[in-house]
C-alpha cells in the first residue's frame, strides 16, 4: 500500500497514458471489450487519485516528492550538486486537490460517454483523446517542472482541441476547433516564453529551485507578464474568453465538463506561479488588483453574454465562464493581502479554492444534463424546446440542483463557496462584493429562464421518455457531490480546501524546502 | 492527377527512397553515439514516405502504405515507450535500469568513463534504456507522421475532386 | 567578438512578427503560419540560450579534447518544443481543411457563425 | 475600434518582448550552468552515453519526451478522428 502511494502521483499520468496508447488496439476486438478497458482505467486512476489524496490530506497538506528516474523517488538533488537535475512531480494540498476534482469530472464523463456516444464512429479514437486530456490535466496538476508543465499543457491543448472538432458534420464544431487550437497553441507558447526566459537567467527549470533564484528583476516581470497572459487565456478568463463558449459549447456533452477541469488545471498553474513560483517577490497588491480586475471583467461579461443566450450550451458555457471569475476573485482577494496575512484573506483563498470544485461539480452535471435534453429534442434552441419536465422527471430535478447550485443558492454548494468569496470580498472593498452578489443573482435569473423554456409548458410528441440508467448513473453522482457539499461544507472545508489554501498560502517555504534542503 | 509527377521525378525517388530509409535508420540506432536520435531519424524516415507519397500520388501508394496499419504500430511504438519508462519503477519512474550494468543489452560502460571528459569512438552496445527508448519513438515518429500525411494528403485530394 | 544580445532580439523580433501576422492577416492558412513563425521565434530563443562561446556540440564521440561544450538542455527542450509545433500544425490544418469544406473559404471574415 | 484595441495590444507585447530580449544576459556566456554542467559531466557515468542531449532527451528529462511522444499521438489520433470515414447517419 505505501508503495503504491508513494508511486501515486507518476502511476497518475502514467495509467491514462495506458490507456489511451491501448485504446485502439483494444478496440479492436470490440465495443464491449473497450468499454470495459477505459472504465476500468478510469476507475483505477480514480483510485489512486483518492490514495493521494489521502496521504497527502492525511499529513495535513504537506508537500511529497517524486524524482523521475532518479536514484530513488525521495532524493531531488544528486550528490554534490545544489540544483534539481531531474524532473520533480511534487504534490502539496493544492496539487491533491485539484487531482480529485479532475479524477470525479473525467471519471463521470468517461462513464456518461459510454451511453451518449453509442451510435456514433470513431469511439476508439474518441476515448483515447479523452484519456489523453485525463492524463495531461493531471500531469499539469502534479508536476514540479515548468518545462514538464508546459508539455502537459500542449498535451491537453491538443486532445481537447481533437475533442472539440471531434463532431467533423457540424461546421461550427469546425471553426471552433480552429480557432481554440490557435489560441490554446499561443497561450502554450507564451508559456513556453517565460519558461525559455526564466531559464536562461537562472538556468534551471524546477519550480521550486526557480522560486529560490528569483530575485524580482527586470527578466522575472516579463516572464511573469507572459504566464499571467499564458494561462489567463487558457484558463478562459475575460477578456481573453472569447475561445471558451465556442469550445464548452461545440464539445461532446460529457467533454465540455473535462474542458472546464482543463481550464482550471490552467487556473491553477496560474495560482501555483502566482504563489509559490514568484510569492513575495513582486508586489502582489497589485498583481492581487491585476486578478480582482480580471475576475470582475470575467463576472460581469459571463453572465450578461448568459442572459442573451437562446442556445442551451452555450448559455451554461457563459456561466460556466462567468465561475471562472468567482475563483479569481477569491483567489486575487487572498493575493492583494498576501503580504499582510489577515484572516479575511485567508477566507477569500478558501472561498475561490472550494469554489474550484464546487463549480465543477454543478457544471459538469449541468453539461451533462443538457446532453441528455439535446438528445432527447435534438435541438439546442431554448425558443423550440418545452415540456421536457413531464417526460423527463429526474433529469429535470438535476438539472435544477445544477442551476441552483451554479448560481449560489442555499443550501447547495454554490453557496458554500459564495458565500466565503462575498464575505471576504467584503472587508477588502464592498463593491467587490456587491457586484459578485448582483452577478449571482441575475444567473439565477438565466437559469430559471432555461428551466422554464426547456422544462415547463405543454408537453410535446414524440419525446423519448426514459433516460439510460448509463447516462442516469453520473449525473446522480454529481448531484450527490454537490448536495454533500452542499450541507456539510464545514466538514469538506475543514478537510480539504483548508490544507489546498494553506499549500498556497502559507507553503511556498515548505514547497521549496523540500526540493532545496534546509527552508 | 492522382497518378503523381514526371517520370524524372518518379527515377529520382526510386534512387533516394532506399538511401533516405537507410539514412533514417541509421540516425535512430546510432542516437546516443552520434548526433540524432529516435525523433530525429523517425521524421527522417518519414519524409521517405512523404517523397514517395509525392511522386506517386496517393493512387500510387494505395495497398503499400496503408494508414490502419501505420496507427497500430504507431500505438505499439508508443506502448514500448511508456514501458520501458516502467521498467525502472523499481526504483523511480524512468529509472535507467540497464545503463553500466554490465548487461549483454546495452548495459556496457563508456569506454574508460572514469576519465573524464574523454572523447572516444563510441561504443554501440551501451546506454542502458536509451537505444531501446530510441528505437519506440523512432517507430512512433516515422509511422505517425506517415499516418497523419497520408490521412491529410488522401483527405485533402477528395476535397479537389469534389 | 561580441555581438551582444543580437540573437536575442532576432527570436524576440521573430516571435513579434508572428504575432503581427496571427492578430492582422485575414487568412486561416496565413494565421497557421503565424502560429509557426511565433514557434520558430521560441524555438530560436530556446536554442539561442544554449549556446557558449566557442563551444562544440555535448556528444564525446570523437569530440576535440578539452574543448568547452555548449549546454545541452535547451537543445533537448528545442527538439520537444519542435515536435509539439509539428503537432499542433498538422491538427491546425486539419481544421482549415474541414472549415474549407464546410464554407467554401479560408477568409477569417466570411467563417463567423460563433459570435456573441 | 477594435483593431485599435488589438494594435496596443500588439504594440504593448512586441515593446515588452523586445524589452525582455535587450534586458538578458548576455549571448554566449550562461550566467548559471550548473545543471548543464552536471550532464556534461556526468553523461558518461550515469548513462553510459556519448550523447549528452540524448541522455537528457531520454534519462534526465524522460518524462518530458513521454509528454513530447504524446503531444505527437494526440495529435495523430486527433487528425486520424477528423479524417475518419463517417457512418451514413452521422452526415
Amino acid at each position: 500500500m505505501t508503495a503504491l502511494t508513494n508511486h501515486a502521483p507518476v502511476l497518475l499520468i502514467a495509467i491514462p497514458l495506458l490507456g489511451a496508447f491501448g485504446v485502439p488496439l483494444i478496440g479492436k476486438l470490440g465495443r464491449t471489450a473497450r468499454n470495459t478497458f477505459v472504465g476500468l482505467l478510469a476507475l483505477i486512476t480514480a483510485a489512486f487519485a483518492g490514495l493521494l489524496a489521502a496521504s497527502v490530506f492525511g499529513q495535513a497538506g504537506a508537500p511529497s516528492l517524486y524524482v523521475l528516474g532518479g536514484q530513488g523517488f525521495g532524493i531531488p538533488l544528486p550528490s554534490g550538486s545544489t540544483v534539481p537535475i531531474r524532473i520533480i512531480l511534487e504534490v502539496d494540498g493544492m496539487g491533491a486537490f485539484m487531482a480529485l476534482i479532475t479524477a470525479l469530472i473525467t471519471l463521470t464523463g468517461a462513464f456518461f460517454s459510454f451511453s451518449y456516444w453509442k451510435e456514433r464512429s470513431g469511439g476508439t479514437l474518441f476515448y483515447s483523446l479523452l484519456m489523453l486530456l485525463t492524463a495531461g490535466i493531471f500531469g499539469m496538476e502534479l508536476t514540479g517542472d515548468m518545462f514538464n508543465f508546459f508539455v502537459f499543457l500542449e498535451v491537453t491543448s491538443i486532445a481537447a482541441c481533437g475533442l472539440i472538432g471531434f463532431r467533423v458534420w457540424l461546421k461550427n464544431s469546425q471553426e471552433a476547433g480552429f480557432k481554440v487550437m490557435a489560441l490554446y497553441t499561443l497561450s502554450g507558447l507564451f508559456v513556453l516564453l517565460a519558461v525559455g526566459l526564466l531559464y536562461g537567467q537562472y538556468g534551471g527549470l524546477n519550480i521550486a529551485y526557480l522560486a529560490g533564484a528569483l530575485t524580482g528583476s527586470t527578466i522575472d516581470i516579463v516572464a511573469l507578464g507572459l504566464l499571467l497572459t499564458g494561462l489567463a487565456l487558457k484558463a478562459g478568463a475575460v477578456p481573453m474568453h472569447m475561445w471558451a463558449p465556442d469550445a464548452y459549447g461545440e464539445a461532446p456533452a460529457p467533454m465540455s465538463a473535462v474542458l472546464v477541469a482543463n481550464s482550471q488545471a490552467s487556473l491553477y498553474g496560474l495560482f501555483r506561479v502566482l504563489f509559490t513560483l514568484f510569492g513575495l517577490t513582486v508586489s502582489v497588491a497589485a498583481l492581487g488588483w491585476i486578478l480582482i480586475v480580471l475576475a470582475l471583467m470575467t463576472i460581469f461579461v459571463g453572465v450578461t453574454m448568459a442572459l442573451i443566450q437562446n442556445d442551451i450550451k452555450r448559455l451554461i458555457a457563459y456561466g460556466a465562464v462567468s465561475q471562472i471569475g468567482y475563483m479569481l476573485l477569491g483567489v486575487g482577494v487572498g493575493l492583494a493581502v498576501s503580504a499582510a496575512k489577515p484572516d479575511y484573506g485567508f477566507v477569500a483563498m478558501q472561498g475561490g479554492i472550494f469554489h474550484m470544485i464546487n463549480d465543477a461539480a454543478c457544471i459538469g452535471l449541468l453539461f451533462l444534463a443538457s446532453g441528455v435534453i439535446v438528445r432527447a429534442t435534438g435541438t439546442r434552441d431554448l425558443n423550440k424546446m418545452g415540456g421536457l419536465a413531464h417526460s423527463m422527471k429526474w433529469t429535470s430535478v438535476l438539472f435544477i440542483i445544477g442551476a441552483f447550485a451554479l448560481a449560489g443558492v442555499p443550501p447547495f454548494n454554490g453557496f458554500a463557496s459564495k458565500f466565503l468569496i462575498y464575505e471576504a470580498s467584503f472587508k477588502l472593498s464592498p463593491f467587490l462584493a456587491v457586484v459578485a452578489v448582483l452577478s449571482s443573482i441575475l444567473l439565477l435569473a438565466v437559469f430559471v429562464k432555461v428551466f422554464q423554456a426547456a422544462f415547463l409548458g405543454a408537453r410535446q410528441e414524440g419525446l423519448t421518455s426514459e433516460v439510460p440508467m448509463g447516462m442516469m448513473v453520473p449525473m446522480v453522482a454529481l448531484a450527490l457531490v454537490v448536495i454533500a457539499f452542499g450541507l456539510f461544507p464545514g466538514f469538506f472545508v475543514d478537510k480539504i480546501v483548508t490544507p489546498a489554501a494553506n499549500a498556497l498560502w502559507y507553503g511556498r517555504d515548505a514547497y521549496i524546502g523540500l526540493v532545496l534542503g534546509g527552508g | 492527377m492522382n497518378t503523381g509527377m514526371s517520370i524524372i521525378v518518379r527515377t529520382i525517388t526510386r534512387l533516394v527512397y532506399g538511401l533516405t530509409l537507410v539514412f533514417g535508420f541509421y540516425v535512430i540506432m546510432h542516437g546516443h553515439l552520434t548526433p540524432g536520435g529516435g525523433f530525429q531519424g523517425g521524421a527522417v524516415v518519414a519524409s521517405a514516405f512523404a517523397l514517395l507519397l509525392v511522386a506517386f500520388g496517393a493512387a500510387g501508394i494505395k495497398g503499400r502504405l496503408n494508414h490502419h496499419l501505420l496507427q497500430t504500430l504507431e500505438e505499439i511504438g508508443a506502448l514500448a515507450f511508456l514501458a520501458l519508462g516502467f521498467v525502472g519503477i523499481g526504483t523511480a519512474f524512468f529509472y535507467n535500469l540497464l545503463a553500466g550494468s554490465g548487461s549483454l543489452l546495452f548495459g556496457q560502460l563508456v569506454a574508460d568513463a572514469q576519465l573524464l571528459p574523454l572523447s572516444n569512438p563510441g561504443v554501440f552496445n551501451a546506454g542502458g534504456t536509451l537505444p531501446l527508448m530510441n528505437w519506440a519513438v523512432g517507430l512512433k515518429v516515422m509511422t505517425g507522421i506517415a499516418a497523419v500525411v497520408i490521412v491529410m494528403l488522401i483527405g485533402a485530394r477528395k476535397e479537389e475532386t469534389e | 567578438m561580441n555581438i551582444g544580445n543580437l540573437p536575442f532580439v532576432a527570436a524576440a523580433l521573430l516571435v513579434v512578427f508572428g504575432i503581427y501576422t496571427f492578430l492582422f492577416k485575414r487568412n486561416l492558412i496565413k494565421l497557421v503560419i503565424g502560429v509557426s513563425l511565433v514557434e520558430t521565434g521560441v524555438n530560436l530563443f530556446l536554442v539561442t540560450l544554449g549556446y557558449r562561446t566557442a563551444g562544440i556540440a555535448p556528444i564525446y564521440t570523437f569530440a576535440p579534447e578539452a574543448e568547452r561544450m555548449v549546454l545541452p538542455t535547451p537543445q533537448a527542450l528545442t527538439l520537444t518544443s519542435i515536435v509539439i509545433g509539428l503537432a499542433t500544425t498538422a491538427l491546425l490544418l486539419s481544421f482549415a481543411v474541414f472549415i474549407h469544406r464546410h464554407y467554401g473559404t479560408l477568409d477569417v471574415r466570411k467563417v463567423k457563425e460563433l459570435r456573441g | 475600434m477594435r483593431k485599435a484595441v488589438i494594435l496596443v495590444a500588439f504594440l504593448f507585447v512586441g515593446a515588452f518582448l523586445l524589452l525582455a530580449a535587450t534586458s538578458m544576459r548576455p549571448f554566449g556566456e550562461p550566467s548559471f550552468a550548473d545543471m548543464d554542467d552536471y550532464f556534461i559531466a556526468n553523461t558518461q557515468v550515469e548513462v553510459a552515453a556519448n550523447n549528452a542531449v540524448t541522455a537528457v532527451v531520454f534519462d534526465y528529462r524522460g518524462f518530458d519526451t513521454l509528454g513530447e511522444a504524446t503531444v505527437l499521438f494526440a495529435a495523430v489520433v486527433g487528425v486520424l478522428a477528423l479524417f475518419r470515414k463517417l457512418r451514413e447517419d452521422e452526415v
